[in-house]
């Protein structure tokens, strides 16, 4: 207890100060309705588990996602975009297009990662259904094997628009 | 010629003729014209009461129609209150009967016949007759031979299935056994207490109050209290109560849990408060009080994790006994503690929780009769999803399910209110005896209106409410409209209780005052109730249609805030979420049993459920499992340990009697004489 | 100091006293039931301060002056030693009653303290008297920690509240208890401490834990 | 002047709630050393879940498309009759304990309901865990009340206020002490905060709250976003003027009102600031564990009933 509290005394404040905000790019002016408030469900629709370590490291304590107004929640009914790692494997297909069902508009898709993006080394694999884009609209793009959290914490910033 | 006598009149007439229509009127008619004569009966029997509980009183005395004893009838406010609840009963139940008579009743199988039987549908006036009977009587004959006539009656009633279900009829054996040895308690009891008196008519019996000495009092006061705990279903005695309701038809089992248990309570209060007077000690009320709070628990405990639709009624109806006597119980303490003020508030506490227990216990178990006849299933586990087939039925049942967890704007709120306002003020009257009883008491008040919530809305939610778990379930319709009419009856009276009763809380607490011998312990302002204190002064209001008018406005400005603040998007329809895999199933459902899992763990110490999970494997290999079956089950503990012991005594006397019976008629003759040689005997020594 | 602010803060200390002995029942760690039983030694050592000053008596100052360091720093800082000494497996009290079960019968307990000192508190009605009970549910409650607790420790923990519980009502009922009594007490706590150490140590030496179950063992 | 009050109350609960929970979630985040999404954050989140699309799962009946309304119903009367910002409640015969009690729960139950309702595993699981915690919660919460209306002798929480007020060594009395121990626990559970519930889980089997309302979307998650919020800030805001009224209005004058809505704000701010610096330092008990931890409460209850009895 008393060893904890001299801990949070002691390391204080571990966020990187905040990079300025980027410009919106590719993405769509659905976002606008979200007005700074994004709920992420997060889909694996077949990854190597790259790109969950980094978006697990976007919403930590270094680079706090949170900040910018995002945040991981547990069922798609409340998240307003989905966020897609790895190739679409053919079993993933299906499940991934009802979780995008599930969505309540106004709804957004990122694709994070390679393999998400453009199947990445994965292209013609055996099982592979393709890439994101061919299942469900994609909205935003976070290229890299694996992205940055940087990177993937500037995507979600484009969503937030803070 | 009052109204009094006009209701009464019309009552007995009505269900004579009634009961006489059960035998003559052929089978076509039967039911419809047993349910409109019920109907009528019950109507004047509801006058009645209510004339009589508004001051008028009135006697008959039929004077030597039994060899032994004439017939002694009075009619006095306390009597009212139990007329005017078994009238209203009956109303409900008899127009319900009329189409539920007719139909396949709680068979498993959905054969014809047995509910509109001659036998049954004679019977059926006569119980309800009796029950009208027992609370006027005024002698103590008078009041064994009405109380006999019920059991017998009601008896008939619950193994009226018998030829369906084989566990009718055991259900019939414990109902029998135990009401029967409750009349023999009964009957020491008041012999007892007549034997002290000039005769048998209430009258003497309260000139000879207070000549009796404490043990005297005492014995008459627990074996009386035996037999009526009993007729209550009261923790230890309620061993026939979760039998003999789920077996009986459910018209049936609600005219006995929504009006007969009443006359245990009845018969306690009778008895303790009206003739022993206030030769009460005060262990006597702590003895009730305890018990009270002891079945409250007990039955919402079983009731909280069992499954069987109407056993579970069953034991929410020993639950809210058990209420009722913690409201008798902390009466009588009162009064011994000379606070007559508080005794008549919580004596009108559990008066007004009696009325509203028979309102939506009526409902409940109409209800649940006319699920158990569509779908044939008893078990919450096979039901589900009857929301879309049975909406009238929905409704009703969730009704009553409201009124029955004490949650506003349900009507067990208001009178648990009253309980727990009586148990609070009297923590500063009663010493230390009431501080270390009441702040127990009002904890097992809380303890089971907590469990009283998981329960009904395990009852309300899964059953009727998501899927249906059985084909039967999905394809369950509504019953014949008189059915519905019943519940509907059942149910406004249900709403009425609950937002406005302020209409009978004043007799009800005018009866009260009057049983304990003090003023009315609640006043109306408006639309609140307002308990007097002593030196009357205010101590406490609520306004339960109020409390209502505020929900309803709350409801409106959500709805309001949410439309003007939401843009307008169309609603879409969508898919369950399944986390993407193939869609769910109805067995994917949590079932009452896993509803129930954790509570049942919780309380695993006091229940000791036994569990067997089998799980059969594939052949190929062992890791994969092919099936996996629970099943759980949670014998009574009380019975285990309490009648188990006796019973096998029973048994035991019972091999050791067969050895006297060896077939000879001589001996048989020979046991006779030898008895009548060795009473002359006794005679002979004695004199 | 004027006799309100006194029952108030009477009522509070041996209030303080008896929370203490119910969370003891309520937490499972030993190491925080350990800093609880320092936090009734410091309401202990208040309670007695109290009545000194009330009633101006040095020697009652004194008496609350070695509670104070017997019982919120010596005794706590010992059974900190022994829990360091004991295995990890050795944080956790194990009760043979179930927490939830051990904290109704404390209820009970409680209950049954205010009845039963009733005649007491009748007889003499100064805050003092009236306190009394509260002190008898620790002491009760006491007792029932060294019924039901497994591991020595924790029974060692029973004791010394049972102890605090008899300090407490003898100073309540007897202002003028005086130096000797309590440090007898003291005394005889500090020798008991020391007799279970010892056991304590010869058992692990034994069997290579506390557990008092396995004392079964010596039987044959 | 009552009329004033009430609307004033409204406001003040409604406006300031979401906020309360931006505020705890921010408390949190700087002690974790994360930045924080700011104080604001619940409401943008509500506004955007208002523009979002509502949605009725297949299956699910009007249970569980009124569940919400009703849900933030029973809020808004808390609200408007408890004595938050003055004593003088516009409906006195409501504004009793008990009567409060039993509103959030039946907020509780319709929620368990429309959880049961979907048919969805999740949901079932929900609903019966926070039946069981509801349950076990209930004699707590009677008993610790029983405790605080014996010394005033009536549940009117107005008149438990205002005896407080009239008498403040009260507050310190092992009475109110031991209560307001009880109570916080009792909140604890109600509210569903850590050790009973971790309201930030994505786990769906470490769920209660969130597992009953995994479907619903839009409009109606919002409405039940808020309600949660409101809950909280009301039991806070009860626990503060039962155990510190100071700052509390006796009337409906204007000023005195004036000046109690930043009392109050500050009262609860600071509650709720206490209660996520703890959490920070709990883990979530087992749903078995939970058990303990209320007996614990119940059993401080009595002994609240006890000392009002016995060192009255």
């Amino acid at each position: 207890m008393l060893a904890l509290w001299r801990k949070i005394r002691a390391t204080g404040r571990v966020a990187e100060p905040a990079p300025p905000l980027p410009p919106a790019g590719e993405v769509p002016d659905r976002v606008r309705e979200l007005r700074g408030s994004v709920q992420v469900r997060h889909v694996d629709a077949g990854s190597c588990n790259g790109c969950e370590v980094e978006i697990g490291a976007a919403f930590g304590p270094v680079y706090d996602a949170d900040r910018y107004g995002a945040r991981l929640v547990a069922s798609p009914r409340h998240a307003d975009a989905l966020i897609v790692t790895g190739v679409v494997t053919r079993n993933m297909a299906q499940p991934l297009r009802r979780t995008y069902e599930a969505v309540s508009d106004p709804k957004l898709v990122v694709a994070v990662g390679d393999c998400a993006v453009d199947c990445g080394l994965f292209r013609g694999a055996p099982g592979v259904a393709g890439a994101v884009s061919d299942v469900v609209p994609v909205d935003l793009r976070i290229p890299g094997c694996p992205p940055r959290p940087a990177a993937i914490v500037e995507g979600l910033r484009k969503l937030t628009g803070r | 010629m009052t109204a009094l006598h006009a209701g009464l009149g019309v009552a007995l007439g009505a269900g004579s003729l009634t009961a006489l229509a059960g035998l003559l009127v052929p089978r076509r008619a039967r039911t419809t014209v047993v349910g409109a004569g019920l109907a009528i009966t019950g109507a004047a029997a509801l006058l009645a009461g209510i004339a009589a509980m508004t001051g008028r009183s009135a006697s008959f005395a039929v004077p030597d129609l039994l060899p032994l004893f004439g017939l002694l009838f009075t009619v006095d406010p306390l009597a009212g209150v139990f007329l005017a609840i078994t009238g209203g009963v009956t109303v409900a139940v008899g127009i319900y009967g009329i189409g539920y008579c007719r139909g396949p009743g709680d068979g498993q199988g959905h054969d014809h016949g047995g509910l509109d039987a001659r036998g049954v549908q004679a019977v059926l006036p006569l119980f309800v007759l009796a029950m009208l009977a027992v609370p006027v009587a005024a002698s103590v004959g008078t009041l064994l031979l009405c109380w006999e006539l019920m059991a017998l009656t009601s008896l008939l009633l619950v193994i009226a299935e018998h030829r369906r279900r084989p566990t009718v009829a055991s259900a019939g054996r414990w109902y029998a056994v135990m009401t029967q040895l409750g009349l023999v308690a009964i009957l020491i009891g008041l012999s007892v207490f007549a034997g002290h008196a000039v005769d048998g008519s209430f009258a003497a019996l309260r000139a000879a109050a207070p000549t009796l000495t404490p043990a005297v009092a005492a014995l008459v006061f627990v074996a009386t209290g035996i037999g009526f705990g009993s007729k209550a279903g009261i923790v230890p005695l309620h061993a026939w109560l979760p039998r003999a309701h789920p077996e009986a038809p459910s018209n049936v089992s609600a005219l006995m849990s929504a009006a007969m248990v009443n006359l245990g309570v009845y018969g306690i209060v009778r008895v303790g408060f009206d003739l022993l007077g206030d030769t009460g000690a005060a262990w006597w009320w702590l003895l009730v009080l305890g018990l009270g709070a002891l079945s409250a628990i007990y039955g919402i405990l079983q009731a909280a994790i069992g499954t069987n639709f109407k056993r579970l009624l069953g034991n929410s109806t020993t639950e809210n006994m058990g209420l009722i006597l913690i409201g008798v119980g902390a009466a009588g303490f009162f009064g011994t503690a000379g606070d007559l003020d508080l005794a008549a508030l919580a004596l009108a506490a559990a008066l007004l929780h009696l009325v509203n227990h028979a309102a939506f216990k009526t409902l409940l178990f109409t209800s649940a009769g006319s699920v158990v006849q569509a779908t044939g299933r008893r078990d919450l586990d096979e039901l589900g999803g009857l929301n879309t087939g049975m909406p009238a039925t929905t409704a009703a049942f969730g009704v009553g399910a409201l009124a029955a967890s004490a949650l506003p704007p349900g009507a067990a709120f208001v009178s648990e209110w009253l309980l727990l306002q009586a148990l609070i003020h009297g923590l500063p009257a009663t010493g230390v005896a009431g501080a270390i009883v009441l702040p127990l008491a009002v904890a097992a008040v809380a303890l089971t209106a907590g469990l009283a919530v998981a329960t009904f809305v395990k009852a309300f939610g899964i059953g009727f409410l998501a899927k249906p778990r059985t084909p039967e379930a999905a394809s369950a319709t509504e019953g014949p409209a008189s059915m519905l009419v019943g519940m509907g009856v059942a149910g406004v009276a249900c709403v009425a209780l609950a937002l406005a009763p302020t209409l009978v809380l004043p007799t009800i607490g005018s009866v009260a005052g009057a049983t304990v011998g003090a003023g009315d312990p609640v006043r109306i302002h408006g639309l609140t109730i307002e308990l007097v204190g002593t030196l009357g002064a205010t101590v406490g209001s609520l306004s339960p249609l109020m409390l209502t008018l505020a929900l309803l406005i709350g409801t409106v400005l959500a709805l309001a805030g949410a439309r003007a603040l939401a843009t307008r998007r169309a609603a879409r329809a969508a898919r369950l979420w399944d986390c993407g895999g193939g869609p769910l199933s109805a067995r994917m459902e949590y079932t009452a049993t896993s509803f129930a899992e954790p509570l049942q763990r919780v309380f695993d110490d006091v229940l000791r459920a036994e569990h067997d999970v089998d799980v059969s494997h594939y052949d190929e290999s062992r890791y994969l499992v092919q099936t996996v079956e629970y099943r759980r089950r949670v014998p009574d503990r009380i019975e285990k340990r309490l009648y188990d012991p006796v019973l096998r005594l029973v048994a035991a006397w019972g091999q050791a009697g067969r050895k006297l019976a060896t077939g000879s008629v001589h001996r048989y003759l020979g046991y006779g004489f030898y008895t009548l040689c060795g009473l002359l005997v006794l005679l002979v020594v004695t004199r | 100091m004027s006799e309100s602010l006194f029952t108030q803060l009477l009522n509070l200390t041996v209030g303080a006293m008896l929370l203490t002995a119910v969370l003891t029942l309520w937490w499972r760690q030993l190491s925080s039931i350990i800093v609880i039983f320092g936090l009734q030694g410091i309401a202990l050592a208040a309670t007695v301060a109290l009545i000194a000053t009330h009633e101006g008596s040095a020697e009652l100052g004194v008496v609350a002056v070695l509670v104070l360091v017997l019982r919120a720093g010596v005794l706590p800082w010992l059974l900190r030693r022994t829990l360091a000494a004991a295995g990890p497996n050795r944080r956790e009290t194990r009760p043979l009653v179930n927490v939830v079960t051990s904290l109704l019968v404390a209820a009970g307990l409680t209950l049954l303290a205010y009845a039963v000192a009733q005649p007491l508190v009748a007889l003499d009605t100064s805050p003092t008297g009236h306190a009394v009970p509260a002190a008898l549910a620790v002491a009760l409650t006491g007792f029932f920690v060294l019924v039901t607790r497994r591991l020595a420790l924790s029974q060692l923990v029973g004791f010394l509240l049972l102890d605090n519980g008899i300090t407490a009502v003898g100073i309540l009922t007897t202002a003028e208890i005086g130096l000797v009594v309590e440090l007898g007490i003291s005394m005889d706590v500090l020798l008991v401490v020391l007799v279970l150490q010892v056991l304590k140590s010869r058992i692990r030496a034994a069997f290579g834990r506390t557990d008092i179950d396995e004392l079964r063992e010596l039987h044959d | 002047m009552t009329g004033l009050v009430v609307v004033v109350q409204l406001l003040v609960v409604v406006a300031l709630s979401p906020l309360l929970i931006g505020m705890m979630r921010q408390v949190r985040a700087r002690m974790e050393g994360r930045v924080g999404p700011g104080i604001g954050q619940p409401w943008r989140d509500l506004r955007k879940l208002m523009r979002k699309q509502p949605i009725t799962p297949d299956g699910t009946s009007v249970v569980f498309r009124t569940a919400p309304l009703v849900l933030v119903a029973t809020c808004l009367v808390v609200a408007a009759v408890a004595p938050l910002v003055s004593t003088a409640a516009l409906l006195d015969p409501v504004s009793d304990l008990f009567a409060v009690v039993a509103l959030l729960t039946l907020g509780t139950v319709t929620l368990a309901l429309a959880g049961i309702d979907t048919g969805t595993a999740f949901g079932g699981l929900g609903a019966s865990r926070e039946t069981t915690i509801v349950a076990l919660v209930e004699p707590t919460l009677l008993v610790a009340i029983f405790a605080l209306s014996v010394p005033v002798g009536s549940t009117n929480l107005g008149a438990i206020v205002g005896a407080t007020l009239a008498d403040p060594a009260q507050v310190l009395s092992p009475v109110s002490l031991l209560a307001a121990a009880a109570l916080v626990v009792v909140i604890i559970a109600e509210t569903g905060r850590l050790p009973v519930d971790n309201p930030s889980t994505h786990l769906e089997l470490t769920m209660v709250h969130e597992a009953m309302i995994l479907e619903y979307a839009g409009p109606d998650l919002a409405l039940v976003e808020l309600a949660a919020s409101m809950r909280l800030s009301l039991f806070l805001g009860l626990l503060a003027n039962l155990f510190l009224p100071w700052g509390i209005a006796t009337g409906g004058d204007p000023l005195l009102i004036g000046l109690a809505v930043p009392a109050l704000v500050v009262k609860v701010a600071a509650l709720g600031a206490l209660l996520a610096a703890a959490e920070v330092f709990l883990a979530k008990l087992r749903l078995f564990r939970v058990p303990e931890l209320l007996a614990g409460s119940f059993v401080m209850g009595l002994l609240a009933v006890g000392a009002s009895y016995f060192l009255a």
